[in-house]
């Protein structure tokens, strides 16, 4: 395969940008060079090794954030690394369970945390939720390599509301 | 009207509860639903996209998009939860890069192969790919043609994708990716039971008083089965939960038997506790003179590498790895008797003490006892092995086919059941666990396919890593990729993989919803529509078929898989396909096209588009005119039908959450084999296996085996892969899912400590991942998830910038065919 | 206190003045190395040795359980550099104190010898009640080891989370909670905690 | 209120959930006195089969489950099964719809607080 844009490689670690051009290329009609494709590569072509990005820093500003639909997980505004959760101990209850946030000041889990499967309620979190991570993750300052285009509900309602 | 946040959350909450309790809403129901029609969302049921749980998700659509998903709580599976990935499921379609048009290499305006990629139509793109295709037939026959797959084809899809090439271009060179997933689970199945998918199912889970997990991270790959199994280990004090791994992951923070073993050494820890069973007197005797046979199964079997390698030429068993002699079980005692506690102990490096207490689960009968793997068992060398000897405990102690006593082995893909396994979309296999080296399969095939006999080729085509191997020799030409992503996902890419789709003989063409490796590196792109933008159904790993609508439209000029492969079928007549002799003996196919015969053979196109649900799009039912996804559906379950594999009617399971096969009279079955609960179980047999003739299962006699490659001085660290809960696969989709991306950006090597200060490096340091094969660069993690013991590293292969597999070498099981990627010798440097 | 030790001193004598025959090798030279310096000379140099991580995790016990479990943690290697060894938190500075402890510390010689933890299995049965007195030694002395390092005084909240500013501001500057309180299983990892305070 | 969007604790929060209630039809007067009564309480819709959506708001998830909880104490009630949960600080959910977008783009960190990653 032509490695003429090795000189790509080089600089490839500018991915972002880079990604950006790459899916205006893929959207407009022009040609694509081989190293263009994979946009989750960057500019690196498949048989090199770009330099691995540094490790990306947990964000841990504790801003809540707005979710896209009222049933989406919310992401963990701030630090968990080495939060320990097993069957000794679960470090997110100790601040979010329901008899913990006065004390942490932290939000309560929600309410759908203490309905089982069977959807009796139960004076504590159902066990079926116990594992925190499974669906709660923090989140890494790193810019994406992708814009998602996905329209949240309250765009569209605003579209709607401004039709009328 | 004036509408505040507040109103519309009320109207969503209201509109998901009344989707979910089946009560349609009134626009003007009350004056919390806003008047204006435009705000409505439509909710329906579909399939998660991910992994082979198969989740239920209610998704919400408006204005053409999916605006929003959550658990479906009218699942059994799920119960209204999902896991991280799957609460982010609306998102997975609109990624920016979303490919919305053919590109083919060019140059100066015709086909080049070492040309840039420029947009195309289809026309000009399926005549150039039937241009290739002809030339390849004319010059060298149908085993020149090949198709990769995958169990992320809807059913249907997989379907016409085994019909187009075992009877159309009569190739049986088509692979499902499921090949490198579960391959050594149905070669289990079939050895020891005759028939292929777990006995039980998930409602084990509510049954079982012990969980053992033989080399699956479930908490990470299956995570809402593992809220299940959380559930009872946390609301039954007496359950216990026993994790076994070559590093500690999350699934140990539920452990309460952590045991960490050597790689490889599985095999004779399963040996040791049925040893232990039979000189405990543990054995169900009862059971195993009733419903076992035992047999001894042949060794030294190699490593399914290139024959002329030294471990293939010194493999002695090599060409009949699959045969067994009969044996009984005192030969089997006797066999299994140097397999002590205390040997297994000092091989494996897990306690005695543990060791004992897990052979205690097993031997004590009151405890009702769940096995469940997936990749640490399957990606193995000696796979079928492992999985037939986790069968052995179970049928020594006759905890099988009855709640919570359940061998379970679990699946990676949506539909790697529904599709690769039970339509059979594999280089051997025909639907419903049928073989093309049989006869009268091949003849039960084409009458149903309603084609002359002898349309099918009997010789089994090349597995997935020959696939690969053929490519790069130039004896496969023109080759197919749907549904996946091998360039990232095959072992070996810098011998193999890489080579074998830039032979400049080859082309490849690669269809798929966006730009991956594996694109960068085809021919012709084909942009693919992707889950809800299609109708589809998949099939999960408790054998529970599910379907779902069209929601949307694809983006541009994607056509799903299903389009593309019947369209495709378009460009050939007969005469271009078949040979001069089967025409001749049937001269009613001549001049007919392809398509014709194979999809408008009076089966496939017998519901007319007056059956097609007018609430829903249906792109491939107006592209062609008929029920395209209903005729081949119900033609398709003709094979199953009455032979232990029935599917109820298709419309039924547009209203069902899935039902779990065989559906008879109605009725779904839960546990198999087992009288009272399955209905092809003959009245007083009590237990019947009937997957084999005299319906007893296969107890295996099969003995330790080392790894086809092991650390040495210079290489001198374990490679196990795998994935990370965040990311699904090789994250083409996930990696696109700004929350998701954020919570794991990049691949790391996860290395113990010492491992790390041994050779001068620090958490964060970029290293090199060298193996004989290939290197990557990444990054040190030594206090991230998971946490290997001296010796190993893990590397997860989500990363299109980190592949891994350039590192892992390309043996697989020489009886499943499939890749071992938790095992190859790797050394790292600093970069 | 000294009659505690003494005391201690006098049985740990009456141990070792009785005939070795059915004490192993290893325990004749711990023990040995134990009467060397209590009786003889070096005894602070011999205290401060004993100090040293290397001898924490000279014994298998320390190395292959807590040891490992530290090296997870931001109190094994983080931004700065600045890092703490066992004896940082679990021997008092003040000298008295660090006698105490060193007499404690006996017991866990003793502990070592009779392989009470010398396995995953009992380490973990153990651990919730090794965990208490460190726990209540920390509580006993509002953290003085924490503090030794972390000093109230010196803490601009500016450069904490919300979170952490606001229980400093609070619950610490009050006295009402001392570091322990808050700040269990940040070095190892933590016992079964069901019933303590806090993790209800 | 410097930590108001951080760590409320719901003092002027509001959580909107979404009920199903299944009753027995022939105590539809008395479970419809129940729902029709109960603070914060609104039934959008109900089957012929005794089936109910309701939609619950409260200060607090407390309330919430104890509203749910009474409502599965009445007689002739068979479940009351939660479907969404929804919680947020009552000052956005009273924010109009037309401005939801901008509020989305004020409050969401992932917009403005990225940094980009270095390039070592």
């Amino acid at each position: 395969m032509k490695k003429r844009l090795a000189l790509y490689s080089l600089i490839a670690l500018v991915t972002c940008a880079l990604a950006d051009n790459q899916v205006a290329t893929l959207r407009g009609a022009t040609e694509l060079l081989d190293n263009q494709v994979a946009t989750l590569r960057g500019a690196t072509e498949l048989l090199d090794n770009a330099p691995a990005p540094s490790m990306a820093r947990e964000i841990n500003n504790d801003q809540r954030r707005v979710r896209d639909y009222p049933m989406a997980a919310p992401t963990v505004p701030h630090k968990i690394e080495g939060y320990q959760i097993d069957l000794a101990a679960n470090k997110c209850l100790s601040c979010h369970n329901r008899l913990r946030v006065a004390d942490s000041q932290a939000p309560m889990i929600s309410v759908t945390h203490f309905m089982n499967r069977d959807g009796n309620f139960l004076a504590d979190v159902s066990p079926n939720r116990y594992f925190c991570s499974q669906c709660h993750a923090s989140q890494r300052s790193v810019k994406l390599l992708i814009e998602n285009d996905f329209v949240s509900m309250d765009e569209l309602f605003t579209k709607a509301g401004t039709s009328h | 009207m004036k509408l505040t946040r507040r109103d519309v959350i009320k109207a969503q909450a209201a509109a998901v509860a009344a989707s979910v309790a089946g009560i349609a809403m009134p626009i003007h129901a009350t004056n919390l639903i806003t008047s204006s029609a435009e705000n409505q969302i439509q909710w329906d049921k579909a399939p998660c996209r991910f992994c082979g749980t198969g989740c239920s998700v209610s998704v919400g659509t408006k204005a053409g998009k999916v605006v929003a998903t959550h658990g479906d709580q009218l699942s059994p599976v799920n119960r209204g939860l999902n896991c991280i990935k799957g609460y982010f499921l609306a998102k997975i379609m609109y990624g920016r890069d979303r490919l919305t048009q053919p590109l083919l290499r060019k140059t100066n305006g015709v086909y080049d192969k070492n040309g840039a990629f420029t947009p195309v139509s289809w026309d000009e793109a399926f005549d150039v790919m039937a241009e290739q295709w002809k030339a390849t037939l004319k010059a060298k026959g149908p085993e020149a043609i090949g198709m990769f797959g995958s169990g992320q084809w809807t059913v249907w899809e997989g379907y016409a994708a085994s019909k187009l090439m075992k009877a159309g271009f009569r190739s049986n060179n088509l692979e499902p990716n499921a090949r490198h997933c579960m391959a050594s689970a149905v070669a289990g199945f079939m050895r020891t039971f005759g028939i292929d998918e777990p006995m039980g199912c998930y409602d084990d889970f509510e049954h079982a008083d012990a969980f053992v997990l033989w080399g699956s991270n479930m908490a990470e790959m299956h995570p809402i089965l593992w809220t299940r199994i959380t559930d009872r280990r946390l609301s039954q004090p007496h359950v216990k939960v026993v994790v076994m791994s070559t590093y500690q992951h999350r699934s140990f923070d539920l452990a309460d038997i952590p045991m960490v073993f050597k790689p490889q050494t599985d095999l004779i820890i399963a040996n040791a506790l049925a040893n232990y069973l039979i000189q405990n007197n543990k054995v169900n005797k009862d059971f195993v003179a009733k419903h076992v046979n035992f047999r001894k199964g042949t060794d030294d079997i190699g490593y399914g590498l290139r024959p002329e390698h030294p471990l293939e030429q010194k493999a002695k068993n090599a060409a009949h790895a699959n045969d067994s002699e009969g044996i009984d079980f005192q030969a089997y005692a006797e066999f299994v008797k140097p397999y002590t506690l205390a040997y297994a102990a000092q091989e494996s490096g897990v306690s005695e003490q543990a060791l004992r207490e897990l052979a205690e689960i097993y031997a004590d009968p009151k405890t009702k006892v769940m096995s469940l793997w997936t990749m640490g068992v399957n990606q193995h060398t000696r796979g079928v092995w492992m999985n037939n000897m986790i069968y052995n405990l179970h049928l020594l102690t006759g905890k099988i086919s009855e709640p919570g006593n359940s061998p379970f082995s679990l699946t990676g893909q949506p539909s790697a059941c529904g599709t690769a396994r039970e339509v059979g979309t594999f280089a051997h296999r025909l639907p419903a666990d049928l073989v093309v080296t049989n006869p009268k399969h091949r003849q039960i095939a084409e009458k149903i396919w309603r084609l002359p006999a002898g349309t099918i080729p009997a010789k089994v085509g090349a597995h997935a890593a020959l696939q690969n191997r053929h490519l790069k020799d130039g004896k496969i030409n023109c080759y197919w990729v749907q549904v996946n992503n091998n360039m990232q996902a095959a072992a070996n890419m810098m011998e193999e993989t890489y080579p074998g789709y830039r032979n400049p003989e080859n082309f490849i063409v690669v269809s798929d919803a966006y730009p991956t490796v594996t694109c960068e590196a085809a021919d012709l792109i084909l942009p693919t529509a992707m889950w809800v933008e299609k109708e589809g159904a998949y099939g999960n790993a408790e054998r529970r078929t599910q379907f779902w609508h069209q929601l949307t439209q694809a983006p541009g000029e994607s056509r799903s898989d299903l389009w593309q492969l019947m369209e495709f079928a378009k460009r050939f007549t007969m005469e271009e396909v078949w040979p001069a002799e089967l025409l001749d003996e049937n001269p009613d196919y001549r001049g007919r096209s392809m398509f014709d015969v194979l999809f408008r053979n009076g089966n496939v196109d017998r519901y007319g588009m007056d059956q097609v649900d007018t609430k829903y799009a249906n792109d491939e039912a107006d592209a062609f005119g008929f029920y395209v996804q209903k005729g081949l559906f119900e033609e398709y379950a003709e094979f199953g039908r009455g032979h232990g594999h029935d599917l109820a009617p298709f419309d039924r399971y547009h209203e069902e959450r899935g039902l779990r096969w065989p559906v008879v009279a109605g009725k779904e079955t839960q546990w198999r084999f087992r009288e009272g609960y399955d209905p092809y179980v003959e009245p007083g047999r009590g237990v019947q296996f009937y997957g084999k003739p005299d319906g007893r299962a296969i107890i295996f006699a099969l003995p330790y085996e080392p790894p086809a490659e092991s650390p040495d001085g210079e290489y001198d660290l374990w490679l196990s892969t795998g994935r990370v809960l965040e990311h699904w696969h090789s994250g083409s989709m996930t990696q696109r899912v700004p929350e998701l991306y954020q919570a794991v950006p990049d691949a790391l090597c996860y290395m113990h400590p010492d491992d790390a200060r041994s050779r001068g490096l620090r958490r964060g340091d970029e290293i090199t991942v060298a193996s004989r094969r290939g290197e990557i660069r990444t990054r040190v993690e030594t206090r991230g998830r998971n946490k290997p013991p001296l010796g190993l590293i893990f590397v997860p292969w989500f990363d299109a910038s980190q592949l891994i597999n350039k590192c892992t070498l390309d043996a697989v099981d020489p009886i499943s065919k499939q890749t071992d990627y938790k095992k190859c010798a790797v050394k790292v440097a600093k970069v | 206190m000294w009659s505690r030790l003494t005391s201690l001193l006098l049985n740990g004598w009456r141990v070792l003045v009785r005939p070795s025959v059915h004490y192993s090798l290893g325990f004749l030279t711990l023990g040995g190395f134990v009467a060397g310096i209590v009786f003889w000379g070096g005894f602070n140099t011999a205290l401060e040795a004993a100090n040293a991580e290397a001898f924490c995790i000279s014994c298998h016990e320390m190395r292959t359980n807590v040891y490992v479990e530290l090296q997870e943690t931001i109190h094994f290697s983080n931004r700065s550099g600045v890092r703490a060894t066992c004896s940082d938190c679990h021997v008092p500075h003040e000298w008295t104190y660090k006698i105490a402890r060193k007499i404690q510390a006996s017991k866990e010689v003793w502990g070592k010898i009779f392989g009470t933890i010398n396995t995953r299995e009992k380490f973990e049965d153990k651990r919730r009640e090794l965990a208490e007195h460190e726990w209540a030694r920390f509580k006993a002395n509002d953290s003085l080891e924490c503090r030794n390092c972390h000093e109230f005084a010196a803490m601009d909240f500016t450069r904490q989370s919300d979170r952490a500013s606001d229980q400093h501001s609070t619950a610490l500057a009050s006295g009402d909670k001392t570091c322990i309180d808050c700040h269990k299983g940040i070095a190892h990892h933590l016992p079964d905690m069901s019933g303590v305070p806090g993790w209800e | 209120m410097r930590n108001a969007v951080a760590i409320d604790t719901g003092k002027d929060e509001e959580h909107i959930v979404s009920v199903i209630l299944h009753g027995r039809p022939e105590h539809r007067t008395a479970i419809e006195r129940a729902t029709d009564t109960a603070l914060g309480v609104e039934r959008v819709v109900q089957d012929e089969l005794g089936k109910y959506i309701l939609v619950i708001s409260a200060p607090t998830a407390r309330q919430v489950m104890q509203q749910i909880e009474a409502l599965q104490a009445v007689e002739g009630v068979l479940s009351a099964t939660m479907v969404a949960h929804h919680t947020e600080e009552a000052e956005f959910l009273n924010q109009e719809v037309e401005l939801s977008s901008r509020l989305l783009a004020q409050t969401d960190p992932d917009t403005a607080k990225i940094c980009s990653r270095s390039t070592t």
